[in-house]
């Protein structure tokens, strides 16, 4: 009974704390705050990873994006944002057409989604799966693994040239 | 004989045993058994700091030409203990022009992952309070959420001192947090697994049957990777030299400025018990975890690795007690240019020796 | 250089110039003191500030005296290549507006000499670019160093 | 201005501009860890570099000029303690180097040695102050209890004993010292001295050679010797500079004449050298107090003063090498028994001035480094 009902229940405790966080980020006034929303909706996502016994890609999820980007994130409001200043909204008056945007992506999500759907499943004890995406990633998919390794290539040089641009002006 | 895992793997199993006769069903044994193990594990975390700050008092005294704590107990071994208790009955301060939410956040979501980070660490043989598969990542994942917390201080106090510690400390600790992620990269190519157990087990063992099979006495691979998980721990941990964030002549306090009492507590807590963890993880990925010389022997494994812990968290005591502070942007350079070439260099090193030895 | 030297080689530019001489019986040092209007002070210390013999390059300190009827402004100057000395001497007959101009357009060491001046006399400094009180508070009545100074009496008076 | 042939050495940037500038405002102090007292530096700053800063002073103002015109000249002594609290042997030395200049009285040669040992000792135990601060200011805690705590404490132990205080001592006095030094004392600053020798080479290797306190301190703050001068600045700070200048050596006073010693200097002005020139004047001042050792003879301590005695009429000027600089009293005299006028010539204040320009253009973190270096004393700033 309790094995089988568990993980429904955090299944969907989690799914609301992220929908509500989701929300957080795009309601709230300072900007600060809705960049906090964002690493913890950020972060039970990567819980809903790792109840789905990807381990490597919640971690993976924890790492990059909760300590890196998000670091990244909070670190460009501090140097542009004065603490203190007026809290305003954040949304400007284009917000109606955002919001239908997203619930068209969502209702396509969930068509899609319900053509694969098998259930929950939840599986603490699944097998390790880190040696498993090595192999995907440096095997298979090595093509697309070192396009994307292009790319970020691409905006680094970017930012180094942007980077120097200024210091000359 | 005074191994601590099998005494207690068989005392669990007995409580599972007892409890599962009275009519819980598996699922509540299991979930008992994990909060005792959980309980023990947070009150154990919470009284290192306790024992680390009277550690480091000590050890500075001594450095310093002088005696420290005396007084509270013999040789003031309760120092400590009375401070935690003035810290909690201190007056709680929140500045009128902070951002409430965020300033009584930090502190927990500071304090809070270091706890966390100690569930994959082998304190002994069979001693791992959970043994993940992705024990390494796990740690360096968790543990990053640590800055968000340093963040929300630096910004929710509404202190420009506080502000300029945020952005430091964001700056320093995402910066340092690659090379410290890449000098392991070795130690897991070389063990191909990132269980902290499983390595700590894959170095028992002994070379020409004396010089232990640790990974720190692999020839130089061994020893760059874990001077550069040291220094790159430093400054993870904001300890001298590389206290930036908190630099006490320059901010004042950095980003816990506007702190006190229990929440200027668990910021020192989250900074002791990251201490801790950043030594033990270097005792189970350089030096052996429990292995020890009398393997099974009169000194169990869980004192080795105490002892292996202790002896590297001396070594972060040493350090904030000789050397000056660095500069921010010599920081920035030290970290950019000298290790994370280095730490790639050594990935390469460690690629080849593993090509060589299959 | 001897204070006789100076003294000559001052007077070769400005003859008008007078030593002022020591009285029988007063304490004073062997230094050669100048009694300068107020009108060729600034002139007169471009002067010997850079003139190759005499290089007063160091204005060891400048301070100012009370003496009831007038103001007296005391410059102290030593030459860090020679290693002789001179001190000048300004008098301000006005209490009411005294004025001097500054010199720390030629030594800039007399910058916060001159403002503590202001603050403490009320001598004002022609041309200082920062003349503000520095010791006391800037809403502070009076100047405490003159004579005629009566303090405001506190709540412990 | 008026004369066009000559070059003004001081560059006219040197001139601060008092205009706020716009950019981040930073208020470091009264109440900053690092401005040893209560200074207060308003600060601006472009992202990182300093644009402008003031020094706000004031906040430790006693009125010591007016007081003194209140005061018998013996009682004034008391006063010249609480300047530079740090060195208040060299404080009491000037005053009574200004008053005997002016009454032309004879000083025993015994108390000319002593006020030599004591002034020298002063020195020393305010270089370990310095020392230990900076260390602090530059993040490391250690020099502090080791220069502080135990060699500066034994310095106090032996002034606690020659004159019964240990921070306002009162010792030097019109005409001599305040009492010969007691019976093996002379044999403990010689054990002293010994054993100093050893703990500046500790401070060398703790500090001095460390990698990073050079990097924080070379081709920082660096000052050139023109513009040390125009500022007035004194001491170990234009010493830095490698410009040999000390009062002991360009208007000798007391028994210095008599006692041979070198003036190290630096060599580019920057924090690192004025750390390093005051490392060697400790060396230097212990070579001082051997030598004063070995010249002194048994003997009077006090001159020939009367109880009450009045200064004549007139005016003095009298300066020493304080640890801090250059520092002199100016004396008025009306006859009277206390001084129609008191003027301090004080090494801090006038030092401090060129903060006005030397930040600018600095890092902000490098703000606390040069501060440091500087060495001020806020009671003496502030008088």
């Amino acid at each position: 009974m309790i094995e089988q009902w568990a993980p429904i229940v955090i299944f969907g405790a989690m799914s609301a704390l992220l929908i509500g966080l989701s929300l957080v980020v795009v309601t709230a006034r300072s900007v600060f705050r809705g960049a906090i929303a964002l690493a913890a909706a950020l972060g039970v996502a990567a819980g809903l990873f790792a109840l789905l016994g990807a381990d490597f890609v919640a971690a993976g999820q924890l790492l990059i994006y909760v300590g890196g980007i998000m670091i990244i994130m909070l670190f460009v409001i501090m140097l542009s944002q004065r603490p203190l200043a007026k809290l305003d909204r954040q949304a400007n008056d284009q917000w109606l057409w955002a919001a239908l945007f997203s619930l068209a992506v969502t209702c396509g999500l969930i068509v899609q989604f319900r053509a694969v759907y098998r259930g929950v499943f939840f599986n603490p004890e699944a097998a390790p799966t880190s040696a498993s995406i090595g192999r995907l990633l440096l095997g298979d998919m090595i093509v697309p693994f070192e396009a994307v390794s292009l790319v970020l290539l691409a905006a680094l040089v970017g930012a180094v040239y942007f980077g120097l641009g200024k210091e000359e002006s | 004989m005074f191994e601590l895992g099998p005494i207690l793997s068989k005392a669990f199993a007995t409580l599972s045993g007892w409890v599962i006769a009275h009519g819980v069903p598996a699922m509540g044994a299991w979930i008992i058994n994990k909060s005792i193990q959980v309980g023990a594990l947070v009150l154990g975390v919470s009284l290192v700091p306790m024992v680390l700050v009277y550690a480091e008092r000590k050890v500075s005294a001594f450095m310093q030409a002088r005696l420290g704590p005396m007084n509270v107990g013999p040789y003031g071994i309760f120092q400590t203990l009375a401070d935690g208790v003035k810290l909690i009955f201190k007056e709680d301060v929140i500045p009128i022009g902070s951002d409430r939410i965020l300033h009584v956040l930090a502190p927990m979501v500071a304090c809070a992952p270091a706890f966390v980070c100690f569930a994959p660490v082998p304190f002994g043989k069979g001693l791992v309070p959970i043994n993940l598969d992705i024990g390494v990542i796990f740690i360096f994942a968790v543990s990053g959420i640590t800055t968000i917390g340093v963040l929300m201080a630096g910004w929710g106090s509404g202190n420009k001192f506080s502000m300029l510690g945020g952005i430091r400390g964001a700056a320093q600790i995402v910066s340092y947090e690659i090379p410290r992620v890449l000098s392991v990269v070795p130690v897991l190519m070389f063990y191909g697994t990132q269980s902290l157990q499983g390595i700590a087990m894959a170095q028992t063992g002994r070379w020409h049957g004396f010089l232990p099979k640790w990974f720190i006495f692999y020839p130089v691979i061994g020893q760059i990777a874990f001077l550069i998980f040291l220094i790159a721990s430093v400054a993870e941990t904001n300890r001298v030299p590389f206290d930036i964030p908190e630099a006490e002549s320059e901010l004042v306090a950095g980003f816990h400025t506007e702190f006190s009492g229990l929440k200027f507590a668990l910021f020192f807590l989250a900074e002791y018990a990251y201490v801790f963890l950043s030594s033990a993880m270097a005792a189970a990925l350089f030096f052996g975890g429990g292995d020890g010389f009398s393997a099974g022997g009169i000194i169990p494994s869980w004192l080795w690795f105490l002892g292996k812990t202790f002896a590297i968290v001396f070594l972060f005591l040493w350090f904030r007690w000789t050397f000056p502070r660095l500069r921010v942007d010599r920081l920035m350079q030290f970290c950019w240019q000298f290790l994370l070439p280095w730490s790639l260099a050594n990935i390469a090193f460690a690629g080849l020796a593993v090509l060589l030895r299959s | 250089m001897t204070a006789a030297e100076i003294l000559s080689t001052i007077q070769a530019k400005y003859p008008g110039l007078q030593e002022i001489p020591k009285v029988l019986g007063q304490a004073r040092g062997d230094e050669l003191y100048l009694s300068v209007s107020a009108a060729e002070l600034h002139a007169l210390c471009q002067f010997v500030r850079f003139d190759p013999g005499l290089s007063f390059d160091y204005l060891s300190f400048v301070t100012s005296v009370d003496w009831k009827t007038h103001f007296e402004v005391v410059y102290y100057l030593v030459s860090t290549l020679h290693k002789h000395k001179l001190v000048l001497k300004v008098k301000v007959e006005d209490r009411t507006n005294p004025e001097v101009p500054t010199i720390s357009t030629v030594w800039p060491t007399a910058d916060w000499q001159e403002r503590e001046i202001y603050d403490m006399m009320g001598i004002k400094f022609k041309g200082h670019y920062n003349l503000r009180r520095i010791l006391l508070p800037d809403d502070w009545e009076g100047f405490p160093l003159r004579k005629d100074y009566a303090p405001k009496p506190d709540r412990y008076d | 201005m008026a004369n066009e042939t000559t070059v003004p050495t001081v560059a006219p940037e040197v001139f601060p501009q008092v205009a706020p500038e716009k950019g981040m405002f930073i208020s470091l102090g009264p109440q900053h860890p690092s401005t040893h007292g209560v200074l207060r530096v308003a600060i601006t700053t472009d992202g990182e570099i300093v644009t402008s800063a003031q020094p706000d002073l004031g906040y430790l103002h006693r009125a010591t000029e007016k007081l003194a015109e209140k005061r018998t000249y013996p009682q004034i002594i008391v006063l010249t303690d609480r300047l530079d609290y740090l060195a208040a042997m060299t404080n009491n030395w000037s005053f009574c180097l200004a008053v005997e200049k002016m009454m032309a009285v004879a000083i025993p040669e015994r108390a000319d040695y002593l006020r030599i040992i004591v002034g020298e000792l002063q020195r020393i135990a305010s270089h370990c102050v310095f020392l230990g601060t900076y260390g602090i200011d530059i993040g490391a805690f250690t020099p502090f209890l080791v220069a502080f705590g135990r060699e500066r404490e034994r310095i106090l132990d032996l002034f606690e004993e020659i004159c019964g205080a240990r921070l306002t001592y009162n010792y030097i006095r019109i005409g001599g010292v305040m009492a010969d030094a007691p019976e093996g004392w002379e044999a403990k600053v010689r054990k002293f001295v010994k054993e100093m020798w050893g703990h500046l080479k500790e401070y060398d290797t703790l500090l001095t050679y460390n990698p990073i306190f050079m990097d924080r301190t070379q081709n920082i703050g660096k000052m050139s010797q023109e513009m040390a001068i125009a500022w007035g600045i004194t001491g170990p700070n234009l010493r830095a500079t490698g410009f040999k200048a000390d009062v002991r050596k360009d208007d000798p006073y007391g028994l210095y004449s008599k006692i041979s010693f070198d003036i190290p200097v630096g060599k580019q002005g920057d924090c690192w050298d004025r750390y390093w020139v005051r490392i060697q004047e400790m060396r230097e001042s212990l070579k001082i107090i051997d030598q004063a050792l070995d010249q002194m003879q048994p003997g009077d301590t006090m001159g020939k003063i009367a109880k009450t005695f009045r200064v004549p009429v007139g005016e003095g000027y009298a300066h020493l090498e304080a640890p801090r600089g250059d520092l002199g009293f100016y004396i008025v005299s009306d006859g009277t028994p206390s001084p129609y006028r008191m003027h301090i010539r004080p090494p801090s204040f006038v030092n401090l001035q060129i903060l006005q320009v030397l930040l600018k253009g600095w890092k902000v973190s490098d703000v606390i480094a040069i501060l440091g270096s500087i060495d001020i004393v806020l009671g003496e700033v502030d008088r």
